[in-house]
């Protein structure tokens, strides 16, 4: 059988889709088509990627100004079909920022960019995009400036209600208290569903897990992806 | 037309004799642009008229140089035809005026450098000198400097790894940002700046050209407007998504055999770029001014030629390439244009509006730019009353470890991404270098920038010696075969003798050093002039290192693991005088410490060796620099959140010079085997005592002092973050 | 025409940079500050046509504002 | 009493923010939008006294805009 071929949608700021490509390749076992962003088809509708970076170099708000390509507005409209869509970092903000996903992300709370490993815990396993991981915290690096997840008491009560909330920093032992909050977001939250559970955002890189033994959670994850295709 | 007075000469920093040379190459006046073109290439930045005639000195060959001195950065061999191409430079006075874009710029500049040559860049290194933290400013520049560092290499993509920074009195005024970047090529893809092919044509690529950065001194001339003081800004803003559409679009364009030369457009802009590639190519060029993309109204020639927009190239172009080249541009959305042709005339022809408004011959300009040999004086050492105070070990260490110089430096390394790329190994706060995978293979390179002005200030060369020797060292402990060095020389006024003594003493001290370890210069830069009001900074060499890990496995960084001993290669002497120990007891003066080359390539050897071929029994190694053993030893601590035992050998006379000391050459080495190493050290006629175990929760100085790791860390954490938020 | 898009942070949403702002103010000496706070505009020239004001409304809401965390107000200059 | 204290960058600086933000709004479809620029503005509530002005001023100039590249305008609210 021919392998599966899933989508990674390239802005020209982006600047982790070479590793997401790999990762992807690697451990789901399929092939990649990287979509230019001016591109208003997405011919590879398996499943849909949205990278970290900086798509349009995080000018006015990270991700807003991605929104506006064409292959944004094409997401939209299979978002809604139900094809499964993951934004890491960046990819994330976009989703936001295009109403997908609930919330926003803004300045982390004390203004700087972080970067560093950071624990994360799965904090919903039955979510297609989770289910298959068998650790309850894993390790992902985290680098981002506008990581701090924000949204009214409202959505965050729905959010719950739906459970929507699937990835929350914490501690080694999955302790998610405030001094395990890198960035100041809402509850910890690293990383969300819709409604739907068909779209994932989060902020922590798993791409970057991969590569050197000291640190390869990431591999679980994009293994238990394989389910979804 | 703008008459060239004496004063207008003056202000363009031109000498009256090199004015005269000026006339003698046009065999006539220069008009006003040509007088603007000649100042920018005769200037200390383009020309390096103080340094020339040393800088020829320093060894700059070697078996692994693919490139020296001389193309936009140094290229070496790292192997199955990948080469490494690397480079520091300074953006030291932009970066004092305005820190967060001055700090940005000098980040895209060194990174343009490198990727004009073909490469991709794979990681960033700074170093960076602040004044003291009492002073008013440095705050302010701290924080503007280390985000404008990190937002740019963050957003193009590439991985900041490393770096040092340092707080003294002697930069209060004068800030030095040294930004380094590293990148990765197939040798044969390899892309230089020599412009060639009669007719040709020359492509401008990137930012569309504004009044940035057009120096104040030429700024005289009378044709402004009278809003021109604002329109002129001296600073020049960064734009770091434009230089990711660069990277990646020289890329592209670079897989398709279309470029014959490409220079970016960094000090002195479109002057120096299309100079330096004419030059190179003995031929000619015709610049058409109407055709550049300019962002504002009514620019002059003058203007466009000085301009030092950023984010900007100048490529030669195979014609029938021409087509394409410019559909890739439009594809990443720049702004490309052809604005000249190379010629066989030999002559710089610059037309605007349909006529000549400037021509003057390449070669003679580039050839007889000034070099001097400027005098030098030894300076007389003027000592300060000192009122010694005495103080204990353990207050001594604490003192050290969360003193600005040594505290962790994680406010600032968090702020870079390190991870991006997926090829971080080691960042360099987990190792002595940072290591970085050579992608898709199992080698890696590591690299580390080092210098020590409290040395260079007391004895240049011998401070710029210890710097090359660090930074070998730095390299050789994180398990690599150093390759070669970029140095970055930065300095006060070189038209002072004292000044012009360090200058000379600090290259001839990094010769010395890098031609016995057989550590070349493939690359480099100055930056004089960094006085105010009469202060000059301390003498500043930088020294950054590249070295190869052939087998990514055998690198080694500062780990260790309960039960493992630690212990010491080389000699300890208890050389204090300038040491961080005599600094905390307000000791200034002295002598750095000695520095044998021998001893230093004997125990480095011996150091390279037994991690090669005993890989599994080393966990970690770390060089023992400023601090001495005990800093050294506690890094280990803090780094791991582990106990260590020290033991003071029995026949140590004074513990504070054997713990302070700061000695040359030694490296610790963790090991989980000692018999192996002993035996190893004997046979090899290696000085090697085992020092301390890996033990419990405490840092422990048997029989002098204990304190818990944890408050160790403590004290190691807290400056900045109490610093920043005050 | 040149008009005038404001934006700031909607009510209950901590900016952190207007506080650090206000912590230096304080430390700067200036005790009469009581409250900081910051917001963007962008000044915005455009022709004239019967649509004028819808598209940037449409512009602001769309693009130059977030409705989840911020406020937008047109102002003819 | 509230001032507002208005920063945008001076002439002939690049703002390659208010340039991607124009970009964008040209490919949404908005051909009537000549130009964009981009600016900030700190609202500060401060206590009224007779150096209420001067202070502003200074704030102004040696925290909230970079001379160099900045102009600052402060207006009462
Ligand atoms: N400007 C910087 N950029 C990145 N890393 C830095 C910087 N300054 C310091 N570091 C890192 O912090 C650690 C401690 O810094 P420092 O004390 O200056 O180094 P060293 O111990 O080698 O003299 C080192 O690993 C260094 O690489
Ligand atoms: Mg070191």
């Amino acid at each position: 059988m021919p392998k599966k071929v899933v989508s990674i949608i390239v802005f020209p700021g982006s600047n982790c889709d070479r590793d997401l490509n790999i990762a992807v390749q690697k451990y789901m076992n399929v092939n990649t088509k990287l979509v230019w962003h001016d591109d208003p088809s997405i011919p590879n509708q398996e499943m849909i990627f949205i990278p970290g970076g900086f798509s349009f170099g995080d000018y006015l708000r990270s991700g807003a100004l991605a929104t506006k390509s064409p292959s944004i507005k094409e997401v939209i409209r299979l978002s809604k079909k139900g094809v499964p869509i993951i934004g890491i970092c960046n990819g994330f903000q976009i989703l936001t920022e295009c109403k997908l996903l609930d919330g926003a992300l803004i300045d982390n709370h004390k203004r700087l960019f972080i970067c560093k490993e950071s624990f994360i815990k799965i904090e919903n396993k039955n979510t297609s995009f989770t289910q298959n991981i068998k650790k309850n915290v894993v390790k992902f690096p985290i680098a981002h400036a506008q990581g701090r997840f924000y949204t009214s008491e409202g959505n965050l009560k729905s959010l719950e209600d739906n459970n929507q909330i699937v990835f929350k920093y914490s501690s080694m032992n999955g302790k998610t208290g405030k001094s395990e909050n890198p960035n100041g977001s809402i509850n910890n939250i690293a990383g969300i569903t819709n409604k739907n559970k068909n779209i994932l955002g989060l902020m922590p890189h798993p791409e970057r897990a991969v590569e050197f033994k000291e640190n390869n959670d990431g591999v679980c994850f994009f293994k238990g992806l394989q389910n979804l295709l | 037309m703008t008459k060239i007075t004496q004063s207008l000469i003056s202000e363009h920093g031109i000498s009256n004799d090199e004015f005269n040379l000026i006339r003698e190459i046009l065999q006539r006046e220069p008009n006003l642009l040509e007088l603007g073109i000649f100042s920018v290439m005769w200037s200390e930045h383009c020309s390096y008229k103080s340094t020339k005639k040393w800088l020829k000195t320093l060894p700059t060959k070697g078996e692994k140089v693919i490139c020296g001195p001389g193309e936009n950065a140094g290229i070496i061999d790292v192997g199955d035809d990948d080469a490494i191409v690397f480079k520091m430079e300074s953006h030291n006075h932009p970066s004092f005026i305005e820190p967060y874009q001055g700090a940005a710029t000098g980040v895209g500049g060194i990174m343009r450098d490198i990727f004009t040559m073909g490469a991709r860049p794979i990681a960033n290194l700074n170093s960076l000198r602040f004044g003291s933290p009492k002073h008013p400013k440095t705050r302010n520049l701290l924080s503007g400097v280390v985000k404008g560092i990190g937002d740019y290499g963050n957003c193009v993509g590439i991985p900041t790894v490393g770096g040092e920074c340092n707080f003294h009195e002697s930069y209060n005024n004068n800030i030095l940002v040294n930004a380094m970047c590293i990148g990765l090529v197939k040798k044969n893809k390899i892309f230089y700046s020599i412009a060639k092919g009669i007719g040709n044509p020359l492509i401008y690529v990137g930012a569309k050209t504004g009044r940035d950065g057009i120096h104040g001194a030429t700024m005289a001339s009378a044709q402004f407007d009278d809003d021109s003081e604002e329109s002129r800004p001296q600073v020049q803003v960064g734009d770091p998504f434009m230089e990711k559409l660069l990277l990646e679009s020289c890329q592209e364009l670079m897989k398709q055999d279309a470029i014959i030369a490409i220079q970016d457009m960094g000090a002195a802009g479109l002057t120096s770029s299309s100079f330096e590639m004419a030059s190179k190519g003995s031929c000619g060029v015709k610049l058409f001014l109407d055709k550049v993309p300019c962002r504002e109204e009514k620019m002059t020639p003058y203007e466009m030629m000085l301009s030092e927009t950023q984010e900007r190239m100048l490529m030669v172009v195979k014609p029938s390439k021409k087509k394409n080249t410019l559909r890739i541009f439009k594809k990443w959305g720049l702004e490309a244009a052809e604005i000249g042709v190379i010629t066989q005339t030999g002559n710089m022809e610059i037309f605007f509006n349909n006529s000549l408004v400037g021509k003057l011959p390449i070669k003679p300009l580039a050839d007889a730019s000034p070099e001097y040999d400027r005098p030098s004086k030894k300076p007389r050492k003027k000592f300060k009353k000192e009122n010694h105070k005495s103080v204990s070990i353990k207050s001594a260490l604490l003192k050290i470890i969360s003193s600005p110089n040594h505290s962790s430096k994680s406010w600032i390394y968090n702020q870079y991404d390190r991870s991006v790329m997926c090829d971080t190994y080691f960042s360099s706060e987990q190792s002595d270098s940072a290591v970085i995978r050579i992608h898709n293979s199992n080698k890696a390179i590591a690299v580390t920038c080092d210098c020590n002005p409290i040395y260079c200030n007391s004895e240049p060369m011998l401070g710029a010696q210890i710097g090359v020797a660090e930074s070998w060292r730095n390299l050789i402990a994180s398990g690599a075969d150093p390759i070669a060095i970029t140095d970055n020389l930065n300095f006060g006024n070189p038209e002072k003798e004292e000044i012009m003594y360090q200058i000379k003493e600090a290259i001839k001290g990094i010769k010395i050093a890098c031609e016995s370890l057989n550590y070349p210069v493939v690359s480099g830069n100055v930056s004089l002039y960094n006085e105010t009001k009469n202060k000059s900074i301390f003498p500043t060499p930088v020294i950054g290192g590249v070295g190869l890990i052939k087998n990514i496995s055998q690198s080694k960084g500062l780990k260790m693991k309960d039960g493992d001993n630690i212990f010491i290669v080389g000699n300890s002497f208890g050389h204090l005088e300038l040491s961080e120990f005599n600094r905390i007891c307000n000791k200034n003066h002295g002598r750095p410490p000695p520095l044998d080359l021998n001893e230093e390539k004997k125990n480095g050897a011996f150091v390279r060796k037994f991690i090669k071929n005993h890989n599994s029994i080393v966990t970690g190694c770390h060089d023992i620099s400023e601090g001495g053993i005990i800093v050294a030893l506690a890094e280990l601590s803090i780094r791991n959140a582990k106990g260590l035992k020290i033991k003071i050998p029995s026949d140590v006379k004074n513990s504070i010079k054997w713990l302070f000391g700061e000695d040359q050459s030694r490296y610790l080495l963790i090991v989980n085997n000692e018999n192996i190493i002993k035996e190893v050290a004997r046979k090899e006629r290696i000085n090697l005592q085992k020092i301390a175990k890996v033990d419990g929760d405490k840092f422990c100085v048997i029989k002098k002092f204990e304190i818990s790791v944890k408050k160790l860390i403590k004290y190691n954490n807290k400056w900045f973050d109490n610093f920043i938020e005050k | 025409m040149i008009y005038r898009v404001y934006i700031n942070f909607k009510k209950g949403i901590l900016d952190p940079e207007a506080e650090a702002i206000k912590k230096t103010i304080d430390n700067m000496g200036y005790n009469t500050v009581k409250r900081i706070s910051k917001g963007k505009f962008f000044d915005i020239e455009i022709s004239s046509s019967k649509n004028t004001l819808k598209d940037l409304e449409k512009i602001s809401s769309d693009l130059l504002s977030n409705p989840i965390i911020e406020n937008f107000r047109i102002i003819k200059k």
